[in-house]
């Protein structure tokens, strides 16, 4: 009973402080300085359309290699945790699967796995990126272990993908600071015409790399916790 | 001219979201849920279709492009783990 | 040009009627497999015709939406069918006016067939 | 008509989330989770952000979802 | 049209803050997380738009002079995108968790956990 007042006053709480808030809010009309810069100086600076693509390779370059460690140390750690104990006892009959989603599963990975490459190669001209590209291969990996069962992604192929993308993603923005301006410039690479894919620098190359670790990551999160399945407790 | 069918379009689709959920709460098994929430996935992208004509930008189709293709997928997962085969 | 447009908005229109149908469907059809019919074939009808009028008002994004199309052609059915089968195998009760049910007979068939072999 | 849509979307939302926390059973839970993801999508979309609306597409609403139910899974069988 | 985006992000928090607040069991409060990931999301998208803006990329529409008049805010935008990755990588662990957890207890109920406790 305590705890219930406890939670509805908490909840209370913060309603007010919303309510406060939300007297001061009004509609925004104009960008704040900041978002004005990048908007006035992207598409010279840059030479990406997609301000948002720009703004999370370039500008916020370390958001990025933050984000992308985090997800590293997660993989990690759910491996580390669900670790496989090789026990094989007999495991409970499943039922075969149907024809048509083997059908489908053949038709439709490499098509995923093609959107994937499009959308993160395409990242700096239309919606998307690195972080979607990777989500959409790591969906693949789910329709080959949605057809077959039995299927086990090759870890090894998995890890050298991911480390090889990483130390790359990193040897680019090092090379930022040697031949442009600082860590994760684009201007490595000439920035070539505004609107065409080889454009922007480095950046589609960036993406790609995020792209593919991103993917293999949540892969090996995603084998892991399908791997764990397999064991009987 | 265009932009009043259209308008009556996307409030025909609006119905059409409400009905499904009326069908997602009035559900007698998990299955009838599951449909709903199909039958809502699709609608979706009918749904962004129409956002794109609203909003001018052409550009946001891509958007349903990776809806209408990775959709299916929780459907399909949904499926397995009924037929406890996962 | 601007007769195209309309052509193209009356077939958005025709589409989410399709979409309304296979709500109303949902909620009118007395078991689930009927429900699983009415709400994927009417609504990927309803889809299909709602994405090619957006793709006649538009006509530089039409090969997306052609693309987009044929995605949905493949993937809808396959989540449909393997629905039905989960339905079908956990047992859920069938409306009391069901005629067929082929994928019963299908398997009563090859559980026969199993026991003659095996005796 | 965004104003409509985005009325809409956002009592389905909030009647999806309240299904979602006091609902008995977990696969509905994670079902609901699912539709107010979905609709956080479409709601990104009127907010002109086609970049967040694609990952939460992605994301949000499909691999989420996955890897709760093979946790889900995982925890029926062991019982 | 803002103001009814950020009440619902407003009350996704909420409701997401009850959930984990008064669940006892753990799949329940990491559905609580997700709600509450969503929410804000939704609020943060909403602060950075501007009435009557479009979505930040500089194709024909939006042409590449007097840019800053059109288009919304895109830094919370970028901010988003990251915070979404990572919310599916912190929903994997804490799964990974009540997974291992149960394997120990055989219970998903969060009051059987007292080892802890002193």
């Amino acid at each position: 009973m305590i705890k219930n007042f406890f939670i509805i006053a908490i909840l209370a709480g913060l309603a007010a402080i919303f309510v406060t808030l939300f007297w001061d809010f009004g509609d925004s009309e104009t960008l704040t300085p900041l978002a004005t810069h990048y908007a006035t100086n992207g598409a010279t600076e840059v030479g990406a359309p997609n301000l948002v693509t720009s703004i999370v390779v370039t500008y916020r370059g370390f958001d990025t290699l933050g984000e992308v460690t985090i997800l590293f140390l997660v993989a990690s750690i759910v491996s580390f945790f669900l670790k496989r104990e090789k026990v094989q006892k007999e495991i409970a009959p499943k039922r075969e699967t149907s024809e048509i989603i083997l059908t489908a599963a053949k038709l439709l990975v490499p098509i995923v796995m093609l959107l994937g490459v499009y959308v993160f190669i395409n990242g700096h001209l239309t919606p998307g990126g690195g972080f979607q590209g990777g989500a959409i291969i790591a969906t693949a990996f789910v329709l080959l272990l949605m057809a077959n069962p039995d299927f086990e992604i090759n870890h090894k192929i998995i890890a050298t993908v991911e480390s090889v993308s990483g130390i790359a993603f990193v040897l680019i923005g090092v090379l930022g600071i040697l031949l442009a301006g600082g860590f994760l410039d684009n201007k490595v690479l000439p920035l070539g015409t505004f609107g065409k894919i080889f454009s922007a620098g480095a950046i589609p190359l960036i993406y790609s790399f995020v792209g593919l670790k991103v993917g293999s990551e949540l892969s090996n999160i995603l084998s892991n916790l399908q791997g764990v399945q397999k064991e009987e407790m | 001219m265009v932009n009043i069918i259209l308008q009556i379009a996307g409030g025909i689709m609006l119905l059409a979201v409400i009905l499904s959920l009326y069908r997602f709460f009035k559900a007698g098994s998990l299955v009838d849920r599951v449909i709903a929430f199909d039958v809502m996935t699709i609608i979706s992208i009918s749904l962004i279709a129409l956002i794109t004509h609203f909003s001018g930008r052409t550009i946001y189709i891509d958007v349903a492009i990776i809806y209408g293709l990775l959709s299916f997928l929780g459907v399909i997962i949904i499926a397995r783990y009924l037929e406890k085969s996962l | 040009m601007e007769v195209l447009k309309i052509i193209g908005a009356l077939i958005t229109l025709l589409g989410s009627v399709f979409l309304l149908l296979g709500s109303i469907g949902l909620i009118r059809m007395p078991d689930v497999f009927t429900r699983i019919q009415t709400g994927t074939k009417a609504s990927t009808l309803g889809a299909l015709l709602s994405l090619l009028g957006i793709g006649i008002i538009y006509l530089d994004i039409a090969g997306k939406v052609f693309l987009l199309i044929v995605f949905i052609l493949i993937t809808n059915p396959v989540s449909s069918h393997m629905l039905a089968r989960a339905a079908h195998y956990i047992g859920v009760k069938k409306a009391d006016v069901t005629v067929v049910d082929e994928l019963e007979d299908f398997e009563n068939e090859k559980q026969k067939n199993e026991t003659q072999i095996s005796e | 008509m965004n104003l409509i849509i985005i009325i809409v979307l956002s009592v389905v939302m909030v009647v999806m989330a309240i299904t979602a926390i006091i609902h008995k059973k977990l696969a509905v839970a994670v079902i609901a989770t699912g539709v107010v993801s979905l609709m956080a999508s479409v709601m990104y979309l009127l907010m002109a952000a086609p970049d967040v609306a694609m990952t939460e597409a992605a994301i949000g609403s499909g691999l989420s979802t996955i890897i709760f139910f093979y946790v889900l899974n995982k925890i029926r069988k062991a019982k | 049209m803002e103001i009814i985006a950020l009440i619902t992000g407003f009350a996704l928090i909420l409701i997401g803050l009850y959930g984990i607040l008064s669940k006892k069991n753990i799949i329940k409060i990491i559905v609580g997380f997700s709600l509450f990931d969503t929410g804000l999301h939704v609020l943060i998208v909403t602060v950075g738009y501007i009435k009557g803006g479009t979505a930040p990329i500089l194709d024909s529409v939006v042409g590449t002079t007097n840019v800053a008049s059109k288009i919304v805010d895109p830094v919370p935008q970028a901010l988003v995108l990251t915070a979404i990755v990572i919310g599916l990588g912190v929903t994997a662990l804490m799964l990974a968790y009540a997974l291992k957890m149960y394997q120990a207890k055989k219970s998903l109920d969060i009051s059987d956990f007292k080892d802890m406790k002193w």
